[in-house]
């Protein structure tokens, strides 16, 4: 930001001015005919601020939103511990263990994405999305044969369910109710990532994307790596809790 | 029931009194407080009016002395409503020893009655007055409630686990029952009444109805009939542990956990044996899901519960806390 | 030390160029991203809910006319007070003061030419009406039937009505406030004007600060709620199905935990719209406005630790009972400090006698008492024998009608000199606000004494002693409707005929007067530097009105 | 002032390297742990601590949590922060609902 701005001597030091939270800009003619700044913001500066803080408000909001079922979670495995352990041996671990290193993968390539946007590395920002895609692809494809399998099994809540492991119980049933609900809602999330970037390669690949302004790059990487986070939790919580015993 | 038009509800139960002691005192402080204000603002109202144009207020800003006052207060009205209250409640919750369980199921849109001694009422139950009463509650469907406005007493009754209410009626009528949770179509019509009467009527009343089996004795049946009793042996030496002395007392699970036998613990037993099998027995006992009606279960956990009561002529005790609500 | 001006032009004209008459026709109001313009795309939305809402209260009103159930069929009767919950709740109270005037002052307020997300802001009010298309279509279809609280299992598995439908409807006006909210956060802080720093927000920024915090931190659970009950319903997954184990209690666990903050979502905005209303017509800082502000942030905080008062004798265990009932004691304490406030505010100040005004000073005893009464509920050992009667009705109706709506009247009396540079009639306005504020008491109040008797809620026929009670709340509400539409009325009127009202009509200090009424597409000219303190109210010249507002003046 | 943020907290590829490797070990880690019988809370406390350090990880520098403003360090964790208080006041009622002693 240049220390020319006219509000400058009207309230004090840069510094006092971030403390306060005021954004200091420059004036609104010259803002005008910056590309990629949006008219009703002062500087990049503001802008860039502004869509981190709308994004992580946005992931705050998907905590809470994962936060409900995520509670379900919490309270019948802390009333049917035996059930639910049970139900998650049936599981397969290794297919599990396989699609977090996946997901991983695709968190580190999205860093990459991120990381050339900086730079303005127009061909590692489409690499970068494109290795992303295509680790989320191979998980959402393991995620399809491992629903299959349960479909297969009579897994699948309903009508059709059937148990064939420990006689413990329906609650059973409520574990297959989670995992379909919380991985259900985590692919759909993932989906979606997808569909986003593959409709961020066109503009990625025509530079659209530059160090100064990259913000939409920088974001969706936090939605993804919130997506991570998510099967990061996931993991143990459906996979490994009937292991040991 | 009084079809005549009143503010106030009938006072019929020992509980009745107390809850509205405290509803007159928080009704007491409410009325106060929204005088206050009302008659302050309206005093500044007049005596601060604008009188010519482009005047403006004094500039009053802050005061800490007042801030702190007009939080304080408040603050501790509220702890003595809360405290008060949390007494009332917890006498509400708390059976007294000596109740005599009757039992309740709710479906749309009716209430069953079953009395300790057998007879089974619809819509209607009748009780002695000035005997502590405690009521077992479940659902065959949705979420219904229990609430007898003149006892001032109210229960949600849930499908799937037993909800217990207790009252003392010291008053001889016939009083509302309402349904207060909302339950579908005819929500407005699960009424019924209450009807309190002098123990000699009760018992001719009871008496009236001809002889019927009470509900451990129903259950007794049952418990043969379901073939409970090829692994339940009094004595402990069938495959599974002996019933009799368990309600009320704690068991432990292979998984070491630790639960108080109570009505919704033998109902998930019976349910769901495998969710908690007990230390020293294997999961073998078959689930009853789907195989007993919630009258059934109910007569079963009677029967259950009658050989926990000790040998002694002692009236029945159903421990108190562990039953107590949910 | 201010520096702002007082600076009048008798009978002005309306300015040269302003947000409404920037472009025509129906594109530039679908495609805008103008906040004043997506406010009024919500102010149409919302009243058009409201009147529906209102017609089905109506309805609701006068099958209780009589004992029995003979107006309508059961069935029909809990869609009425179904759809009227919902409706009223989610796509009129939640969306009302932040989507109309949060929207159209916010920016304003602080000195900004927009929102942070202008775009997302239309989105915003795109799923809205999207949401309620889906529940319009629902109610086309037949309606739902299972209390605007949708409680499992009745609503999973016992219902024969378009659960899922309204569920999808409220799912997407669910993510329309959250948006909102985001929006609303980002924008307090990043976009304010130089120099307005947090202790010279205005307390309706403040209050809408809040509020946006809800919005964030609860909606999702609700949408997630309402997800997993469409699942339970229509790919029969138990989450809260009794038969499998699950809990039917946890679903009110979560519905809660957004509903309860939700009535602060309601009554939070509003609270904000009556600072300003009392600051402007007594002429003086609010007093305390540190705590008034602080206040906001605690009753946004606390309220979400008290959600458990609504399961008092759900099965809930009794320590959380007892957990929930201290807790909701202690959010009575930031409202107290707010009223009593706004009283000691009212105290040596030069008091103007306007429309506004008596909104807002009805809002403070109604929200009094209805505050009080929630404390009584709040009570555990009182909430046993009133829960789900009509005391419950009557406390949330003095709270939501006469709190929250009450405060919107007013702040739309307030701004819409601002909105729509023009004045509605003085006589009319101070006459529709006495309709209200007494049919309003009449409908309601009898609704305590009927809640004490017993007299359950969503009973669509009952014992005929509390019939004459029922009567006095229906000739109450019939009054309160046309204290509703005279408004209606003269606002339409005052669009053509209405005096030109000027920048500041109402001499007020705050920066969204300083602008011109209407504001021009970018608010400012020039982005404002702000250097006075919030209600500056300096002793200046008598000016003369620039309208014709009441009897006094003329 | 950004500016300057964004440059002191740039990492190179070679430190996300490091990062992924590290989630990839931890992942293997909890796997192994979930092997073991802790007893009754400890295996859950165990893999929960492992998920909780994974999640750090991503959050810290794979989101850039350290290094940005405060205002978004404390959206970061005040989401977490309110979902416990969400899973505590739940619990605070079906943990002490009657039969469930074994918890005290
Ligand atoms: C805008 C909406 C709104 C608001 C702001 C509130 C505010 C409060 N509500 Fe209300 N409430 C509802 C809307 C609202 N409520 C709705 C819709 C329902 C029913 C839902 C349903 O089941 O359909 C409901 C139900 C409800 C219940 C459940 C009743 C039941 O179903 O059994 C309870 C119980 O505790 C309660 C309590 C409170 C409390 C303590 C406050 C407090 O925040 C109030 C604080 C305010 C004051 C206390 C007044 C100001 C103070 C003074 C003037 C000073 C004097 C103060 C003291 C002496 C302490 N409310
Ligand atoms: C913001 C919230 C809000 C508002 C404003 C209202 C407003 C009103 N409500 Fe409502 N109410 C609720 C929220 C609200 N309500 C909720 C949440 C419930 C619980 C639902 C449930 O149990 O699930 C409820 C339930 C409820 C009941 C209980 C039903 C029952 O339990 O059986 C009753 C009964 O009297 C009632 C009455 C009224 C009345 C008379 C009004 C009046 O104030 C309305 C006055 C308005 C009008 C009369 C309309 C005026 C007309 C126009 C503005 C335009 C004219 C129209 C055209 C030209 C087309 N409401
Ligand atoms: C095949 C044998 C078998 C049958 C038939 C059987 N049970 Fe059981 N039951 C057991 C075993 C073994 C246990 C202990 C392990 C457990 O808790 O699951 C048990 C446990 C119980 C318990 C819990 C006791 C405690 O101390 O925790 C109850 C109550 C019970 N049974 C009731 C019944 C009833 C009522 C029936 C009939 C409707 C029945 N059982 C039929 C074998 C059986
Ligand atoms: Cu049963 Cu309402
Ligand atoms: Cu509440």
């Amino acid at each position: 930001m240049s220390n020319t701005s006219p509000w400058n001597d009207l309230i004090g030091t840069p510094d006092q001015k971030h403390e306060e939270g005021i954004v200091v800009s420059d004036s609104h003619a010259e803002a005008t005919h910056q590309p990629g700044l949006a008219h009703h913001f002062e500087s990049y500066e503001q802008q860039k601020e502004s869509s981190f803080l709308g994004m992580w408000l946005f992931l705050v909001q998907e905590v809470m939103f994962f936060g409900g079922i995520f509670c379900c979670y919490v309270i019948y495995r802390s009333l049917y511990g035996e059930a639910f352990a049970a139900a998650s041996r049936e599981l397969n671990v290794f297919i599990g263990a396989l699609n977090t290193t996946v997901l991983l993968f695709s968190s580190f390539t999205m860093v990459v994405a991120v990381n050339a946007a900086k730079q303005g590395n127009r061909k590692w920002i489409v690499y970068g999305l494109l290795l992303t895609i295509l680790f989320g692809g191979i998980f959402l494809g393991v995620k399809y044969f491992e629903y299959s399998a349960k479909w297969e099994h009579n897994l699948v809540p309903g009508p059709n369910f059937e148990w064939h492991g420990d006689d413990v119980g329906r609650p059973v049933e409520i574990f297959y109710c989670l995992y379909f609900g919380m991985t259900g809602m985590h692919a759909l999330h993932m989906v979606v990532g997808i569909g986003i970037m593959l409709w961020m390669l066109r503009p990625a690949w025509r530079g659209k994307w530059t160090p100064e302004n990259h913000n939409f790059v920088e974001g969706f990487g936090l939605y993804w790596h919130f997506v991570d986070i998510v099967w990061i939790f996931l993991f143990p919580f459906l996979y490994l809790i009937g292991l040991a015993t | 029931m009084r079809p005549e038009f009143s503010l106030f509800p009938e006072q019929a139960s020992t509980i009745a009194s107390k809850v509205d002691a405290l509803y007159f005192f928080a009704l007491g402080i409410s009325a106060f407080f929204s005088l206050l204000i009302a008659l302050v603002i309206f005093a500044f109202f007049i005596k601060f009016r604008r009188r010519r144009a482009g005047e403006v207020g004094a500039k009053t800003h802050e005061s800490m002395a007042l801030e702190i006052v007009w939080s304080v207060i408040p603050l501790i009205i509220c702890m003595v409503l809360f405290v008060w209250g949390a007494i009332v409640f917890i006498d509400m919750r708390t059976m007294p020893d000596d109740a005599t369980e009757y039992y309740a199921t709710a479906k749309q849109w009716m209430w069953k009655f079953q009395h300790p001694e057998g007879q089974r009422e619809i819509n209607s139950l009748h009780i002695p007055v000035g005997e502590p009463i405690m009521l077992t509650m479940t659902s065959e469907d949705v979420i219904h409630s229990f609430f007898v406005p003149a006892f001032r007493v109210k229960q949600d009754v849930v499908p799937g686990r037993y909800t217990t209410v207790w009252f003392e009626a010291d008053k001889v009528g016939t009083y509302h029952l309402f349904c207060t949770e909302y339950c579908g179509s005819h929500h407005a019509q699960m009424r019924g009444s209450v009807t309190v009467m002098e123990p000699d009527d009760y018992q001719a009343w009871l008496a009236g109805g001809g002889p019927v089996a009470a509900p451990q004795e129903l259950g007794e049946a049952l418990f043969t009939q379901h073939i409970c009793n090829t692994c339940h042996f009094e004595d402990g030496t069938g495959r599974g542990p002996s019933l009799v002395g368990i309600f009320g007392s704690e068991v432990r699970g292979t998984d070491g956990s630790v639960r108080v036998v109570d009505d919704n613990y033998l109902r998930e037993s019976i349910l769901r044996p495998s969710a908690h099998v007990n230390e020293g027995y294997s999961q073998i006992m078959p689930t009853y899901q789907g195989q007993l009606s919630e009258v059934s279960l109910l007569q079963l956990i009677a029967y259950i519960k009658s050989i926990s009561d000790s040998p002694s002529e002692e009236s029945p005790a159903p421990a108190a806390v562990a039953a107590n609500g949910e | 030390m201010s520096t702002q001006e007082f600076a009048f032009t008798p009978y002005p004209d309306l300015p040269k160029s302003h947000y409404l008459n920037v472009a025509y026709g129906l594109k530039s109001w679908l495609f805008t991203t103008d906040h004043k313009r997506i406010g009024i795309l919500y102010l149409l939305s919302i009243t058009f809910f409201f009147a529906l809402g209102g017609l089905y209260a109506t309805a609701i009103r006068l099958e209780l006319l009589t004992p029995a159930g003979d107006m309508v069929q059961p069935d029909t009767y809990n869609r009425l007070f179904t759809m009227h919950g919902i409706l009223m709740v989610f796509f009129f109270l939640v969306p009302s003061i932040p989507a109309v005037l949060g929207n159209f002052l916010l920016p304003l307020m602080i000195g900004a030419k927009d929102v942070a997300f202008p775009r997302l802001n239309l989105a915003s009010w795109y799923m809205y009406m999207f949401g309620a298309g889906f529940t319009m279509y629902a109610l086309f279809m037949g309606g739902v039937d299972t209390g605007w609280t949708f409680y499992t299992p009745f609503s999973s598995t016992y219902s024969n009505s378009y659960v899922a439908a309204v569920a999808v409807g409220i799912f997407i006006n669910g993510f329309s406030s959250i948006f909102t909210g985001i929006n609303f956060m980002v924008t307090i802080h990043r976009m304010r004007a130089p120099g307005m720093t947090w202790s010279r927000l205005p307390l309706f920024v403040w209050s809408h600060y809040a509020t946006s915090l809800i919005m964030v931190l609860g909606t999702p659970v609700l949408a997630i709620t309402i997800v997993l009950l469409a699942m339970e319903r229509v790919f029969k997954l138990g989450f809260f199905d009794p038969a499998l184990g699950g809990d039917p209690v946890l679903f009110q666990h979560l519905f809660w935990f957004y509903s309860h903050p939700a009535v602060y979502i309601m009554i939070l905005p509003s609270m904000g719209v009556i600072s300003e209303i009392i600051a402007a017509f007594s002429r003086k800082p609010i007093f305390g406005y540190k705590f008034v502000a602080f206040a906001s942030m605690g009753i946004a905080i606390l309220g979400f630790l008290v959600w458990g008062h609504h399961l008092f004798v759900s099965s809930q265990s009794l320590y959380a009972g007892l957990i929930f009932s201290i807790l909701s004691m202690l959010v009575a304490v930031p409202s107290a400090v707010k009223v009593f406030n706004w009283t000691a505010t009212l105290y040596k100040g030069s008091i103007e006698y306007s429309t506004p005004m008596f909104y807002a000073l009805g809002f403070i005893g109604l929200f009094t008492i209805g505050g009080l009464t929630g404390l009584m509920l709040a009570t555990i050992g009182i909430d046993v024998h009133v829960h789900d009667t009509y005391f419950v009705v009557a406390h949330f109706h003095y709270i939501m009608v006469g709190g929250a709506l009450m405060g919107y009247l007013g702040g739309l009396h307030y701004w819409w000199p601002k909105i729509t540079g023009r004045m509605y009639p003085g006589f009319w306005s101070h006459l529709s606000a006495l309709i209200i504020f007494l049919g309003f008491n009449l409908t309601f109040f009898p609704q305590f004494v009927l809640g004490y008797l017993g007299m359950p809620r969503r009973y669509h026929s009952y014992p005929e002693e509390f019939q004459i009670l029922h009567i006095l709340s229906t000739a109450g509400a019939s009054i309160l409707a046309v204290g509703y539409i005279i408004p209606l009325v003269y606002f339409i009127w005052s669009l053509k005929y209405g005096e030109v009202a000027g920048d500041n009509p109402w001499d007020a200090v705050g920066l969204e007067w300083q602008t011109t009424s209407p504001p021009s597409l970018h608010n400012f000219d020039e982005i404002p530097v702000v250097d006075f303190e919030p209600y500056d109210y300096v002793e200046h010249e008598p000016v003369e009105r620039p309208y014709r507002y009441s009897r006094s003046e003329a | 002032m950004s500016e300057q943020h964004a440059s002191e907290h740039e990492h190179g590829l070679k430190f996300y390297w490091l990062v992924l490797f590290a989630l990839l070990i931890l992942t293997w880690v909890t796997y192994g742990a979930a092997l073991i019988d802790f007893g009754h809370p400890w295996s859950d406390l165990v893999a929960l601590a492992i998920a909780v350090t994974k999640a750090t990880l991503v959050v810290s520098f794979f989101m850039h949590v350290k290094g940005a403003t405060s205002m978004i360090k404390m959206s970061a964790v005040g989401g977490f922060f309110w979902l416990l208080i969400f899973f505590a006041f739940v619990l605070a009622d079906v943990l002490t609902r009657p039969g469930m002693r074994d918890f005290f």
